[in-house]
C-alpha cells in the first residue's frame, strides 16, 4: 500500500504537468483541481501511514543506495509533503480564480506550477545528494519561469536576478557535492553520515560543508544575500509569490538544515554555527526594518520574509554542541517556523493580492477605508500578521516559545533579544499595515470586491497557521518518528 | 468529559462564538446583532454564577492539554478567577447594552461587536488561565482585540493612540514573554497553586528569581498602567466611550493587575516573595503611582483625561492592597478589583452620556448638567463619592479594609497614602459635582440630542444606573454573603493560606 | 571606489579558489571508503545495457534523469511562454547567406545520420539521448538559421506534445513499473533493454524539441502586462 | 598526483575565474558565460577529483552528462529571458531603470542588426 | 613525462580561453572564445576518459549553447558589451 502510495506521490505532480501543458487555461483548471484532490489525498495518506507505522527508506528502481537513489521517507519528510499539498492546493485554486484566463500565456501556470510541486517532494524526500541537486534546478527553473510568467521588463529582471542567484547557489551546494564524493565516495546522505559516525572517514575538512551551506543559504535568501528575493516575491502574481515564500525558500533551508544535523556535528564548528545564527539575526533586523520602510503592499510582505527567514538559521547554533533534548527543542522549533510561516506567508500574499485586487493599487496608504469595506481580505491578512508577530496562540508562538528555551538551555542568551525585536519589529510593519486600512475617509464603497472564493482560502490558510499552535504537540510527535525497524 | 471540565470552555466559548458570528453578519442586522450579544452575555453569566456556586461549596472545574512538548494549557476556575470572571461577565452585559445604544448608527458595529467580544472572551481566558503560560496566551489575545476597539473612529488621533497602545503593550509582553519563558526553563511549567511555588526556595535561585519577578511586573505593569508605564492610557481616551469603560474597568488594566495578583499569589507565593523582598519595592511603585495619578488628575480639562489619570491611581490601590502582606490588607486589595470596576464604569457611562447627549467632552462646559440630565448625573455623583471614599459606598469598604490591614502590619505611611490620595479624589471630583449640580448653565450645550421625554437614550441611561446602584449595595451589603467583600475573605482563606 | 572593489572581489575569488585547492589536495590524499566503479561493475550485466554510463543514467539513477528531462521541459515551457513567437516568416529571420546555404545542404543530413548513430550507440559504447538529442537540435538550428520553415515549432499543440512526449514515454515506464509491483522506475526483469532504448529514442526527439524551442523562441513582441495593482 | 588530479585544479581554477566574472562582470550574456565556465570547473571537480587513482568512474560522469544538460537548460532559458528583457527595457545589465540611461527606446530595439 | 606537458598544455590553454572569454572587451569575440572553451573542454573530458561527456561537451556545450549565445549576442547588439566597436 505505502509503496502504492510513494508511486502516486511522485508521479501525480509530473503527470499532471505533462497533462496541463497540452490544455489551455480554462481546462487547465478543471484538470488541475482533480489533480489538486489526487494529491492532497495521497499525501494525507501517506503521513497517516507514516504516522501510524513509522518512516522508511524507499528505493527508486530498486536499486539500493550507494548504487541507486534513496528516498527518505521520514516523519518530517511527510509533514512537509503534507504541508506542501496544503498550501500548493490552496495557492493551486486561488490561482485558478485570480488569474486571468484571457491571457494565453497563463496557460503556462499549470505546467510550472506542477513541476514546482513535483520539486519540492522531490526534496522533502532526498536522500541522495546529487538527486537534491536536481530537484533544487527543477524548483528553481519553474519558480523563475512562473515569476517571469507573461512578464514586463520589472518582472523580467527581477526573474533574471532570481535566476542567477539560483544558479551560483545551486553550483556552489554541487562543487560541495562533488568534494564530498570525492571524499567519501558515495552520494548517499544516509551513508555519509554513517561513515562519519563511526569513524571511517576522519572529519574536519569543512570546507564542502560550508560550500553546500553557502549555496543553499544564497539560494534561501538568508542576509546579506538576499537582494534578489524581494523584487521577484514582490512582483510575481500573488499565488506566485505565495508558493515562493511558503515552499520554496523552504526547500532549499531544508536541505541545509537535514545537511546540518547529520553532518553538522562532524564537519561544523561553533564559529560556523555562531556566524550562520547571526548571518540569521541580522536578517530577522534588516529584514523587518527594511519591511516596514516599504511604500509597496507586497513588498512589505516580501520583506517580511527576509525577516521570517532568519529565523530559520538559529537552527545552526541552536543544535551544535548542545545535548540532544535542546537540539530536539531547537529542531521542533524550527520546524514549527517554518510550517506557520509557510501557513501565514501564503495567507498574506494571497490576502495582499486580493486587496490589490480591490483598491487597484499596490501602495499601502491606498488601503484606507478598506477596514470598513474588505473586512475579510484584511482580516486574514491580520491573522497572518498574528503568526509572524509570534503572538499566541498562533504557531509562530509556539515555534517563539521552543526556541527561546532552546536558547536559555543553551545558554545562548543572546539570541533572545533576535526573537522578542523580532516580534516586535514585525509587529510594527504588520500594524502599519492595519493602521492604513482603519484610515476612515470615505463613506462610499469604491472597491472591487473579489469572488467569495478568493477570500476564503487565505482566511482558511491564516486559521490554519493560528490553530498549528494549538495542536503543536500532534504535529512533532509526528515529525520524530523514528524509522521503522533501526535504520535502513 | 464531565461538567467540571466543560464548565471554563463554554465560559470561554460563549463569548468567542458570539465573535465570530457576529464577524460574519451584515452590517444591517442590527436586530440579530443586538440579540446575539445581549444572549451570549446572559449565557456568560449564568456559566459563570453556576461555577461561583460550585467553588463556594467546593467544587473543582478544571479542562488541560499539552499544548507543546512540556507546556500545558490549562483552564482552571478557583475563587480568585471568578472574583475577575464574575466582575467581567457582569459589567459585559451592561457595557453592551451601553454600547448598543452608543454606537447606534455609527458605521463598523460588525467589526466593533466582533471584537468586543474577542476582547471580553480573552478577559474570561485571563480569569480562567490555570497557569503563566495560558495567561500570556489571552493576555496577548487581548492585547489584540483591543486594538481595533481603541482606533475605531479611524481619525488621526485615534490611530495614533492605537498606536502607542501597541507599542507600550506589545514591549510590555514580550518583557513578559521572556518572564515566562525564563521562569518556564528554570522550574518548568507552572500552574498557579495556593501559596505559590517558591516557599523555602533554593538560594541560588534567589537572584534569577528576582530579576524575573522584576521582568513580570513590568510586563504587567504595562497594562496595569504603574508610573512610569502608564503612558498609553490617557492617550487611548479617544476610544468610544464603551470601549473606555471596557479598557479601564474590566479588561485591559484589571487583567495587569489581576496578572500581578496571580504571580504574587499564586506563583511566588506571598510569603516567598515577602521573604525576597520583592513586595516592597512593588509597594512602592504602587504608592508613587496612587498619588502621582491623582495628582496629575487634578490638571486635566477633559473629562475622560481626568477619569484617566484617576483609573492609574485606582488600579495601584489593588497592587499595594497584596504588598501588605496580611490578611485584612490583601483582602482590600482584591476587593477593589471589583470595586473600582463598578464605580469606574459608571463614570465613564456617565461621561459618555454627557459627551453623547450634550457633545460636552470638557469639564467647564458642564455647568449646570444636573438639571438637564439628573439620572446620569445622580450616577455620576455615587461614582464620584466611591471614589472618594465616602461611606457607605464600595470605595469605602476598600480604604477601611486597607487601611486596616495596613495597620494591622505595621506599615502606617500606607495610610497616610491613602489619606493623601483621598484628599487628592475629592480636590478633583467635587468641582465637577459642584459644576454639576450648583452651577448655572452658562451657554447652550455644543451638540445636543433629545429622546422624547427622557434625558437620554434608555440605552444609554440603564446601566450606569444600575452599576451605581450596585457600587452603593457592595458597600451597605458588604458583609452579606457572596458580596465581593466577602468573596475576597473566601479567597485569602482559601487560596493565599496566611 | 571602483578600484577597491575589484581588489576586493580578486581577494574573494583567490581566497575561494585557494580554500577549494586545499579541500581537493586535502581529499585527494586518502581513497575514498566506498568503492562505486566496482559495485557498478559487479551490477551491469543486471541494468540491461553494456554501457555502464548508460546504465547509471537509465537505470541506476534513472529518477535523476526523469527530473532533468524535466528541468529541460520546464526551461522549454518558461521560454515558449515568454515567446509571443514571431511569424516564421519574418525576414529577420532569414539568413540569405550563401556559405551557410550549401553548408547547410550538407551538414544537415550527414547530421541527422550522427544523431541516429549515437542514439543507437548508446547502449554499449559512448553515445545516447543526450548527444544525439544535442545534434538533432543542432541540425535544426542549422535549419533554422537556413530559413526552412519548421511549423511545428509555433507555439501549439504540437509543440508542446514534442516538449512533453520524451518525458511523458519515461514517466509511464517509471509509473507502469510500480504498478506493476515494483517500486516507481524499475523495470520488470527482462524488459530493461527494450525499455531503456525506447526511453532513448523518444527523448532523443524530445531533447532536440525542447532545445530547438529555446531556440526559436527568441521574443520579438512587446506585449506587456502591467504588474499588479498597476494601472496602465 | 595523476593526470586526473591535475584536471580537478584546473576545475578548481576555472571556479575561481568564473565566480570572479559572474560577480564582477554586469553584462548579462557574459555573467552568463562566467557562470557556465564555472560549471565547467565543478564538473572537472567531479570527475577529476574522483578519478584520482587513474580509473575512469561512471557514476560521476554519468551526474556531469546531467548537470551539462541541466547548465544548457538553464543558459537557454537564461538567454530567453535577457532577450526578451533587452526587447522591453533595452537594458543588458540588471542596473535599475534610473540608474543606468536607457540607450535606446525600446520600440525599435529589435530591428538592430549585426549587417545593415 | 610527454603527457604530463600535454596535459599542461591542455589546462593552460583551457585558463587563457577562460580568462579571454570574461576579458575580451567585444562580446562577439568573447563568445567566440567561449567556444573554443567548449572545444577545449572536450579535448581535457577526452584526456579524462570520459568520452561520453567529450561528446556531449562538443554538442551541447560547445555547439548549441555557442549558437545560442552567438544568436543573443548578435541581437543584442556586438558593441553594447564593449567599447572596441
Amino acid at each position: 500500500m505505502t509503496l502504492w502510495l510513494m508511486a502516486g506521490l511522485l508521479f501525480t505532480p509530473l503527470a499532471w504537468a505533462v497533462l496541463t501543458l497540452l490544455v489551455d487555461f480554462r481546462k487547465g483548471r478543471v484538470v488541475t483541481w482533480l489533480g489538486i484532490l489526487v494529491q492532497v489525498l495521497v499525501s494525507l495518506a501517506l503521513w497517516a501511514a507514516v504516522a501510524s507505522d513509522g518512516g522508511f527508506y524507499y528505493f527508486l528502481g530498486g536499486w539500493q543506495a550507494p548504487l541507486g537513489i534513496e528516498l527518505r521517507v521520514d516523519g518530517l519528510a511527510v509533514t512537509f509533503v503534507l504541508l506542501t499539498a496544503l498550501v500548493a492546493a490552496a495557492c493551486g485554486w486561488h490561482a485558478s480564480v485570480y488569474l486571468d484566463p484571457g491571457k494565453s500565456w497563463h496557460r503556462y501556470f499549470w505546467p510550472l506550477f506542477w513541476f514546482l510541486w513535483a520539486g519540492l517532494n522531490v526534496v522533502w524526500l532526498g536522500g541522495d545528494l546529487f538527486n537534491l541537486y536536481v530537484g533544487l534546478e527543477l524548483i528553481s527553473l519553474a519558480a523563475v519561469g512562473l515569476v517571469a510568467l507573461g512578464g514586463q521588463a520589472a518582472a523580467l529582471r527581477a526573474a533574471i536576478r532570481y535566476l542567477m542567484a539560483a544558479l551560483l547557489g545551486s553550483l556552489a551546494y554541487l562543487l560541495g557535492v562533488a568534494l564530498i564524493y570525492g571524499q567519501f565516495g558515495t552520494l548517499s546522505l544516509a551513508d555519509v553520515t554513517a561513515l562519519l559516525s563511526d569513524g571511517t572517514v576522519a572529519a574536519g575538512q569543512t570546507f564542502p560543508l560550508v560550500l553546500m551551506l553557502f549555496g543553499l543559504a544564497l539560494k534561501t535568501a538568508l542576509f546579506p544575500m538576499h537582494g534578489w528575493l524581494p523584487p521577484a516575491h514582490g512582483i510575481a502574481k500573488s499565488p506566485v509569490s505565495a508558493l515562493l515564500s511558503a515552499l520554496v525558500v523552504k526547500a532549499s533551508f531544508y536541505i541545509a538544515a537535514r545537511l546540518w544535523l547529520d553532518l553538522g556535528g562532524h564537519l561544523g564548528g561553533y564559529e560556523l554555527a555562531q556566524l550562520i545564527g547571526v548571518l540569521g539575526g541580522l536578517a530577522v533586523i534588516w529584514g523587518s526594518w527594511l519591511a516596514f520602510r516599504q511604500t509597496k503592499l507586497k513588498q512589505v510582505v516580501a520583506y517580511s520574509s527576509v525577516a521570517q527567514i532568519g529565523y530559520l538559521f538559529l537552527l545552526f547554533p541552536l543544535t551544535w554542541g548542545v545535548t540532544d533534548a535542546i537540539s530536539l527543542q531547537a529542531q521542533q522549533g524550527i520546524t514549527l517556523q517554518v510550517i506557520s510561516h509557510a501557513l501565514a506567508k501564503a495567507a498574506m500574499f494571497l490576502a495582499a493580492g486580493n486587496l490589490i485586487m480591490s483598491v487597484g493599487s499596490n501602495r499601502v496608504d491606498a488601503l484606507a477605508g478598506v477596514s470598513r469595506f474588505l473586512p475579510f481580505s484584511l482580516f486574514s491578512f491580520g491573522l497572518a500578521g498574528v503568526s509572524l508577530m509570534g503572538l499566541p496562540p498562533t504557531g509562530g508562538f509556539a515555534a517563539k516559545w521552543l526556541l527561546l528555551q532552546a536558547s536559555l538551555a543553551s545558554g545562548q542568551w543572546w539570541w533572545l533579544g533576535v526573537l522578542l525585536a523580532g516580534g516586535l519589529l514585525s509587529a510594527a510593519y504588520v500594524f502599519r499595515v492595519y493602521q492604513a486600512s482603519f484610515i476612515d475617509n470615505t463613506d462610499t464603497d469604491h472597491f472591487f470586491h473579489p469572488p467569495k472564493s478568493l477570500e476564503v482560502i487565505p482566511l482558511i490558510l491564516a486559521l490554519l497557521s493560528l490553530g498549528l499552535g494549538l495542536v503543536a504537540e500532534p504535529v512533532l510527535s509526528v515529525m520524530a518518528l523514528p524509522f521503522e525497524g533501526s535504520s535502513r | 468529559m464531565s461538567l467540571s471540565v466543560l464548565m471554563p470552555v463554554f465560559a470561554l466559548m460563549t463569548s468567542l462564538l458570539a465573535s465570530v458570528v457576529l464577524f460574519a453578519l451584515p452590517e444591517k442586522g442590527y436586530r440579530l446583532r443586538t440579540t446575539i450579544n445581549l444572549v451570549a452575555a446572559v449565557v456568560k453569566i449564568a456559566l459563570v454564577a453556576v461555577m461561583i456556586w460550585g467553588i463556594a461549596r467546593g467544587r473543582e472545574y478544571e479542562a488541560a492539554f499539552t499544548m507543546l512538548p512540556g507546556v500545558e494549557f490549562v483552564l482552571r476556575a478557583d475563587a480568585l478567577s471568578m472574583l475577575f470572571a464574575g466582575l467581567s461577565a457582569l459589567l459585559w452585559l451592561l457595557t453592551t447594552i451601553y454600547a448598543v445604544g452608543y454606537l447606534e448608527d455609527s458605521p463598523n458595529r460588525s467589526r466593533f461587536f466582533g471584537f468586543f467580544s474577542l476582547c471580553v472572551a480573552s478577559t474570561m481566558g485571563i480569569a480562567l488561565a490555570g497557569n503563566l503560560f495560558t495567561f500570556f496566551l489571552f493576555y496577548e489575545m487581548l492585547t489584540l482585540s483591543t486594538y481595533p476597539l481603541v482606533v475605531h473612529r479611524g481619525t488621526r488621533k485615534s490611530l495614533r493612540a492605537g498606536r502607542n497602545y501597541i507599542i507600550y503593550t506589545l514591549t510590555g509582553g514580550a518583557v513578559l514573554l521572556l518572564a515566562i519563558a525564563w521562569l518556564h526553563g528554570l522550574v518548568g511549567d507552572l500552574r498557579f497553586q495556593e501559596g505559590g511555588h517558591f516557599a523555602g526556595v533554593d538560594p541560588s535561585l534567589q537572584v534569577p528569581l528576582t530579576i524575573i519577578f522584576v521582568l513580570l511586573m513590568t510586563g504587567l505593569g504595562v497594562k496595569a498602567a504603574l508610573v512610569p508605564l502608564h503612558g498609553w492610557l490617557p492617550q487611548a481616551m479617544v476610544a468610544p466611550a464603551p470601549v473606555s469603560a471596557l479598557l479601564h474597568a474590566v479588561a485591559v488594566v484589571k487583567a495587569g493587575a489581576f496578572g500581578i495578583i496571580r504571580v504574587v499569589f499564586e506563583v511566588y507565593g506571598l510569603e516567598a516573595a515577602e521573604a525576597m523582598g520583592l513586595l516592597a519595592g512593588l509597594a512602592l511603585v504602587a504608592a508613587f503611582t496612587i498619588i502621582y495619578g491623582s495628582t496629575r488628575a487634578l490638571y486635566q480639562i477633559d473629562l475622560k483625561r481626568r477619569l484617566a489619570f484617576s483609573t492609574i491611581s485606582q488600579v495601584s490601590y489593588i497592587v499595594l492592597g497584596l504588598c501588605l502582606f496580611g490578611p485584612l490588607g490583601v483582602m482590600g486589595g482584591l476587593v477593589h478589583l471589583v470595586h473600582q470596576g463598578i464605580m469606574k464604569i459608571t463614570l465613564f457611562f456617565c461621561a459618555g452620556n454627557y459627551a453623547e447627549t450634550l457633545g460636552v467632552h470638557r469639564i467647564d462646559e458642564l455647568d449646570g448638567a444636573g438639571k438637564r440630565m439628573p439620572g446620569t448625573s445622580v450616577a455620576f455623583t455615587l461614582g464620584a463619592f466611591g471614589m472618594i471614599g465616602a461611606p457607605p459606598l464600595a470605595g469605602f469598604i476598600t480604604k477601611w479594609t486597607m487601611g486596616a490591614g495596613a495597620l494591622e502590619v505595621g506599615m502606617d505611611w500606607v495610610v497616610a497614602v491613602l489619606v493623601v490620595s483621598s484628599l487628592l479624589n475629592a480636590a478633583y471630583f467635587l468641582p465637577i459635582l459642584h459644576r454639576l449640580w450648583f452651577a448655572e448653565q452658562q451657554q447652550a450645550w455644543p451638540h445636543e440630542r433629545r429622546w422624547g421625554r427622557l434625558e437620554t437614550s434608555p440605552w444609554l441611561l440603564w446601566p450606569p444606573l444600575v452599576t451605581a446602584v450596585l457600587l452603593v449595595l457592595a458597600g451597605i451589603l458588604a458583609n452579606v454573603p457572596f458580596s465581593p467583600l466577602s468573596w475576597a475573605e473566601l479567597i485569602v482563606l482559601r487560596e493565599v493560606a496566611l | 571606489m571602483r578600484v577597491l572593489s575589484v581588489v576586493t572581489m580578486t581577494a574573494v575569488c583567490l581566497a575561494f579558489a585557494g580554500l577549494l585547492g586545499l579541500a581537493v589536495w586535502h581529499i585527494a590524499g586518502s581513497p575514498a571508503p566506498v568503492n562505486l566503479p566496482g559495485l557498478l561493475a559487479e551490477n551491469l550485466d543486471a541494468s540491461g545495457v553494456e554501457h555502464p554510463i548508460t546504465a547509471v543514467l537509465l537505470n541506476f539513477r534513472s529518477y535523476d534523469t526523469l527530473l532533468e528531462i524535466g528541468v529541460l521541459v520546464i526551461a522549454g515551457i518558461a521560454g515558449i511562454s515568454m515567446a509571443k513567437t514571431t511569424s516564421l516568416e519574418d525576414p529577420d529571420l532569414r539568413t540569405s547567406d550563401s556559405l551557410l546555404y550549401a553548408l547547410q545542404r550538407w551538414f544537415v543530413p550527414l547530421m541527422l545520420v550522427l544523431a541516429g548513430y549515437l542514439l543507437w550507440a548508446g547502449s554499449d559504447r559512448p553515445g545516447g539521448a543526450f548527444q544525439a538529442g544535442a545534434v538533432l537540435a543542432a541540425s535544426g538550428v542549422m535549419m533554422r538559421l537556413g530559413g526552412i520553415p519548421m511549423d511545428f515549432l509555433r507555439p501549439g499543440v504540437l509543440l508542446r506534445l514534442g516538449l512533453a512526449l520524451g518525458f511523458t514515454v519515461f514517466l509511464l515506464v517509471a509509473v507502469a513499473s510500480a504498478l506493476a509491483g515494483e517500486v516507481f522506475l524499475a523495470y520488470p526483469a527482462g524488459f530493461a533493454k527494450p525499455l531503456i532504448l525506447v526511453i532513448e529514442t523518444v527523448l532523443t526527439f524530445s531533447i532536440a524539441m525542447v532545445l530547438l524551442a529555446l531556440f526559436v523562441s527568441a521574443p520579438v513582441n512587446r506585449a506587456q502586462e502591467p504588474e499588479e495593482g498597476e494601472h496602465e | 598526483m595523476t593526470i586526473h588530479l591535475l584536471y580537478a585544479f584546473a576545475g578548481v581554477a576555472l571556479c575561481g575565474i568564473g565566480l570572479f566574472g559572474f560577480i564582477r562582470l554586469d553584462h548579462l550574456l557574459r555573467k552568463l558565460m562566467a557562470f557556465n565556465l564555472m560549471g565547467s570547473g565543478v564538473f572537472l571537480v567531479l570527475v577529476g577529483l574522483a578519478q584520482r587513482v587513474g580509473q575512469p568512474d561512471p557514476v560521476p560522469q554519468a551526474l556531469v552528462l546531467t548537470g551539462i544538460v541541466v547548465a544548457v537548460a538553464a543558459t537557454a532559458l537564461a538567454v530567453v529571458l535577457i532577450r526578451r528583457y533587452y526587447h522591453l527595457s533595452g537594458q543588458i545589465t540588471l542596473a535599475e531603470p534610473g540608474r543606468e540611461p536607457v540607450k535606446k527606446p525600446a520600440a525599435d530595439a529589435h530591428r538592430e542588426g549585426p549587417t545593415e | 613525462m610527454i603527457e604530463w606537458l600535454l596535459d599542461g598544455m591542455l589546462v593552460l590553454a583551457l585558463l587563457t580561453t577562460a580568462v579571454a572569454v570574461l576579458a575580451s572587451r567585444n562580446l562577439f569575440r568573447a563568445v567566440v572564445m567561449f567556444i573554443a572553451f567548449g572545444l577545449l573542454m572536450a579535448l581535457a573530458w577526452v584526456r579524462l576518459q570520459a568520452p561520453d561527456i567529450a561528446l556531449a561537451e562538443a554538442a551541447i556545450g560547445a555547439g548549441l549553447t555557442g549558437v545560442l549565445l552567438l544568436d543573443a549576442a548578435r541581437h543584442l547588439g556586438y558593441s553594447r558589451g564593449g567599447r572596441s566597436e
